[in-house]
């Protein structure tokens, strides 16, 4: 194993604590927690994914600016692509957290609790 | 260096976030690790992500700050069965063991993992890899990127005129995918106005459901 | 002739994104369904219009004019064709029978809305041509069910709700995991450029990597690792077996009409489709994905029939069936990947595969139409008396005497008795089990005892079913039971005449348009990607060869 | 929900005009600098609920209605895909077919800011949306308190 392949090991690896969270855990928040880390370990590997290292340089964003011309930024700049498509994950998430916290607060209506071992539980 | 270290952060974070005891620790906990996220994505090139990621998680903590401190909960201990847990950790341990070795194991193989800085997006391809039969020849004559990411890093500008190349995949390539992204904005809110009525049966229909 | 394909994604959409502003303008309730009910039939009359066009006639669809590989596609080949048409044959009768049933809920505005989207979910997802546009089509389907499990808010609908984000969350998830990586491998999204970088990869270098795909297609261990994310995204949608802990909570809280969508069309569209699509056309056929599938397959078939027996809430022990019926289906494509992947070895396997892979998709639109009606005639029942435990119902063959036909055609045909369109696709099945353990490999013989003792099970807890709720005298429960209003009495009736009229498939003319350029789709890929050219092309294969150049979005 | 302190409504008026203007400033130029709809959109929603946050639920009741809310989302939903339908007519769905302009102007880039525009309009709406139903939910008094409801009631119950 080399070096240059840890970041997305330990992307995978927040990825495994999320999934943690969600079977483990009986209290809903702590489940929405666990969704959150998944989010960010998704995004996280994505980004890592597209990265592109800029010699002698920091990190090339692909937005053109007057400093900048089209082919510098065809040489070093870091993949758009990926990034366009955390721009959509990210609002996924956001989204299916709205969604899940709705969910939550009307459990916790029903039952005065987040804690899902003290529901009634469904049968089977 | 201070990308592992932000990692590092992020993974430490998040086991607080889920093993610490009081609810609203635990969201102030994921939150940091959600900033953490934003400067990655700033050290990493991407700061529309880190403006989006940023407001995002502000919208996020408020909303479930506002949640916890409303709400009395004290059962934030409790677990599942050991036996469930560790079966599940296990099998995924397994698979991020074998991530870890087949990862590591870059052979002269077309179809590896790259390493991290240095994508696929820097090597090159005969044209004719890319295009279809028949298609317009691309701008770069005889080579061009091997990935699409170079091919919008490439073409992008002269044919979208966004200085702003990831705005010009996500509303003009990818103008599809946006829409579907703005459907599932709508789909969660329609949702959540749904789960959150007040009413959700008619008790003067026929028949009192019986659960 | 204007390309149909961006129109099953916007109409259900224009229709979604009008409903939650139009719905409250509507006087009744019933009349807030008469604006999706004419969106339904606009996308019924473009899926059989659809079907009925040649595959030439139906190129890919570039959104924005971009071309290939950087734009985005929407990709109708046989397979696809097939599946959009059930969906809009089961979401129509849904619809219709949404429009006196939903009157027992508030707020037929954001459920028709959400019916909608979810709706443009599933075709978005049986025509994303495009890995990512699928998963961002999937979220869609996905969180608009999500909401609509939770529409009636009781406490356990919320907690079923729940647990069916989260999961299904999760399958999200990994198939993002899996977007990543096979973005990096590959630098491609579009699932027919990834399908051809794996062909035309040399093959791995390394010892697992070369132990893994013996069956060549030049798969390497990181293209293993997104497959495994895939298919476990996937499982958990289709809610195969050790994946299946959401669907008997979500699929019996949801109203009526919902969960027909859910277990007759969405798990389908959203699971067992894009697994098939996947292991077929993109992991260019590998047999370990056959055999996975196969052991999924069959350990849901048997689990869903085994839990489904003691289940004594009507709309549970459906939902247990669907687990089980969607086994088979699995099952049957799986034992069709491997077939396919030996079938150089001897040319009769791959007229076996090509008969495994029809069965198992006429078993899935057989369930699709069956699965629906029990559910909806579950909800005509519940509408009548207020109740669907087991032990609490019967007699009502003679309150309801419509309802109860459908009821009966419907148990029939999933218990495989002949008439019935069931029987044939359950037969296929297992004709084709035993034909692949006699020429292939002695360990179908225990797939085929599975499938035949699970068919039996399903007679057996279907003959129950219908004794408890048709037979012995009237309940309190269902004394007073009374036929229920046209609207769900039209949609039940239609999709039994369809449980009936789906033996039909098996005529030659029906069958050539409908079923076989699906068939084709499948085997064309997988054995071009087993053996490039190397073995004469199967018999069925003709038609797959006219078909290549379009499937998946290649351009001609 | 009560508003908060004098000196914390004090800061919101202060702010909150800047945090919108800076909203709608990410929203316009999303095309030539970091940013875009969505970005912009989620910071006008965070402007309006610092709003509600300080001046308290009766107020946002008075300003912005959920009918306005609803609307507008489904106003800026439907516009995202007008603009798509429009380049429908010019050729392909999502054809950009506006001219592209000089690279870096806000007037560039075809139709992208639109689309921003929609989406910005869009996304706004529907998280100050989400945030009130969630924030101002109330818990039920009593749960059997409901079960006669007028049908009329019940329509209009889903906020």
């Amino acid at each position: 194993m080399t070096l240059d392949m840890l970041p997305y090991l330990l992307g995978f690896l927040l990825l495994v604590i999320g999934v943690y969270a969600i079977i483990a855990k009986r209290n809903l928040i702590k489940v929405i927690v666990g969704l959150l880390v998944i989010d960010y370990a998704t995004n996280l590997l994505l980004i890592l994914v597209g990265y592109r290292s800029n010699t002698g340089g920091a990190p090339m964003a692909p937005i053109l600016t007057p400093q900048l011309t089209p082919a510098q930024i065809a040489r070093h700049a870091v993949d758009p692509l990926p990034q366009a498509l955390i721009l959509t994950s990210i609002v996924i998430g956001l989204s299916v957290t709205a969604l899940v916290v709705a969910l939550a607060i009307r459990l916790y209506d029903r039952y005065g609790t987040f804690d899902t071992g003290r529901f009634r539980n469904l049968r089977g | 260096m201070l990308l592992l270290a932000l990692l590092g952060f992020m993974i430490i974070g998040s086991l607080v976030a889920i093993e610490t005891r009081g609810l609203l620790s635990s969201v102030i906990s994921v939150g940091a690790v959600g900033f953490a996220l934003s400067v990655i994505f700033l050290l990493l090139g991407a700061p529309d992500l880190a403006i989006t990621q940023v407001v995002v998680e502000i919208l996020v903590l408020v909303v479930l700050v506002r949640v916890v401190i409303t709400r009395r909960d004290e059962t934030y201990a409790t677990s599942r069965s050991t036996l469930a847990v560790g079966s599940v950790l296990l099998a995924l341990g397994i698979l991020v063991a074998v991530a870890f070795w087949a990862l590591g194991s870059s052979g002269g193989e077309e179809l590896r993992m790259r390493p991290f800085g240095s994508p696929l997006l820097e090597e090159q391809a005969p044209a004719s890899a890319m295009a279809p039969a028949g298609a317009k020849v691309p701008l770069a004559a005889e080579t061009v990127p091997r990935s699409i990411g170079g091919a919008y890093l490439e073409r992008g500008l002269p044919r979208t005129h966004a200085a702003n190349y990831v705005m010009g995949i996500v509303l003009d390539y990818r103008g599809y995918d946006t829409l579907g992204e703005a459907t599932v904005i709508l789909v969660a809110i329609l949702g959540a106005f749904a789960v959150l009525r007040q009413v959700g049966r008619n008790r003067h229909a026929r028949h009192e459901p019986d659960r | 002739m204007q390309n149909l394909l961006p129109f099953f994604v916007a109409v259900p959409l224009a229709g979604g994104f009008l409903m939650p502003v139009l719905g409250r303008l509507f006087a009744s309730r019933r009349a807030a369904a008469v604006l999706p009910i004419l969106f339904g039939a606009a996308l019924l009359g473009l899926a059989v219009r659809l079907v009925l066009l040649p595959d030439a006639d139906t190129p890919p669809y570039w959104m924005g004019a971009w071309d290939f590989p950087i734009g985005v596609s929407l990709v109708a080949d046989g397979l696809s064709k097939f599946v959009l048409l059930v969906v809009a044959v089961v979401s129509f009768a849904a619809l219709l029978f949404s429009m006196d049933y939903m009157t027992r809920y508030t707020s037929p505005g954001l459920y028709y809305g959400l019916f909608m989207l979810m709706l443009a979910g599933m075709n978005g997802v049986v025509l994303a041509g495009d890995l990512f546009n699928l998963f961002v089509f999937l979220e869609v389907a996905g969180i608009a069910s999500y909401a609509l499990v939770a529409f009636g808010t009781e406490a356990d609908e919320l907690e079923a709700s729940f647990k069916y984000l989260v999961l299904g969350s999760l399958a999200s998830a990994f198939v993002l995991v899996a977007i990543a990586v096979l973005y990096n491998v590959t630098g491609h999204l579009n699932l027919a450029k990834i399908a051809e970088t794996f062909r035309a990869s040399p093959g791995p270098s390394t010892m697992l990597g070369a132990a893994l795909s013996e069956s060549k297609g030049g798969l390497t261990v990181p293209v293993y690792l997104a497959a495994a994310f895939l298919l476990m995204g996937f499982a958990l949608k289709a809610a195969l077996v050790p994946f299946h802990a959401w669907l008997p909570d979500a699929h019996p809280s949801a109203p009526a009409p919902i969960s027909a969508m859910l277990s007759g069309v969405l798990i389908k569209a959203c699971g067992v489709y894009v697994l098939a699509r996947l292991v077929f056309s993109v992991f260019a056929g590998a047999e370990v994905f056959g055999i996975i599938l196969v052991v999924l397959g069959a350990l849901s078939m048997v689990t869903g029939a085994l839990l489904a027996v003691g289940q004594s809430d009507l709309k549970r022990l459906l939902a247990y069936s669907s687990i089980s019926q969607v086994g088979y289906v699995v099952v049957a494509i799986g034992t069709g990947l491997v077939l396919l992947a030996w079938s150089p070895a001897s040319a009769a396997l791959g007229a076996v595969a090509a008969l495994a892979l029809f069965g198992g998709l006429f078993h899935l639109a057989n369930h699709a139409v069956f699965k629906s009606l029990l559910f909806l005639v579950s909800g005509s029942i519940e509408h009548a008396t207020g109740t669907r435990a087991l032990e609490r119902l019967g007699g009502l063959g003679r309150r309801m005497p419509l309802t109860a036909w459908c009821l009966r055609a419907a148990a029939l045909a999933i218990s495989g008795i002949p008439p019935f369109g069931g029987f044939f696709s359950k037969f296929i099945i297992l004709l084709v089990l035993v034909q692949a353990a006699v020429l292939a490999h002695w360990a179908f013989w225990i797939v085929a005892g599975l499938a035949l003792g699970v068919a039996l099970v399903t007679l057996l807890y279907y003959a129950k079913v219908q004794r408890a709720v048709l037979g012995g005298a009237p309940s309190p429960a269902t004394a007073d039971a009374r036929e229920v209003p046209f609207g769900m009495a039209l949609a039940t009736a239609a999709l039994a005449l369809l449980c009936l009229a789906s033996a039909l498939i098996l005529h030659p003319a029906v069958k050539s348009r409908l079923v076989d350029p699906a068939v084709a789709v499948l085997t064309a890929r997988g054995s071009a990607a087993a053996e490039e050219g190397a073995t004469p092309p199967l018999a069925s294969d003709a038609a797959a060869h006219t078909a290549q150049p379009d499937a998946l979005g290649r351009l001609p | 929900m009560r508003g908060m302190s004098l000196i914390v409504k004090n800061t919101t008026r202060l702010v909150a005009g800047f945090i919108a203007l800076f909203g709608a400033y990410i929203v316009l130029y999303g095309h030539v600098t970091p940013g875009g709809g969505f970005a912009g959109g989620v910071i006008i929603a965070g402007g309006l609920v610092l709003v509600v946050l300080a001046f308290g639920e009766e107020f946002s009741r008075r300003v912005i209605s959920h009918e306005v809310v609803r609307t507008s989302e489904s106003v800026g939903a439907l516009a995202f895909l007008g603009v798509a339908l429009l380049g429908y007519l010019g050729g392909a769905f999502f054809k950009n077919f506006l001219p592209l302009g000089d690279t870096g102007a806000l007037a560039s880039a075809g139709t992208l800011i639109l689309s921003n525009l929609a989406i910005g309009v869009k996304v706004a709406a529907g998280l100050f949306g989400v945030f009130l139903a969630l924030a101002l939910f109330r818990r039920r008094g009593e749960k059997r308190l409901m079960v006669r409801e007028t049908p009329a009631a019940d329509e209009e119950a889903d906020e």
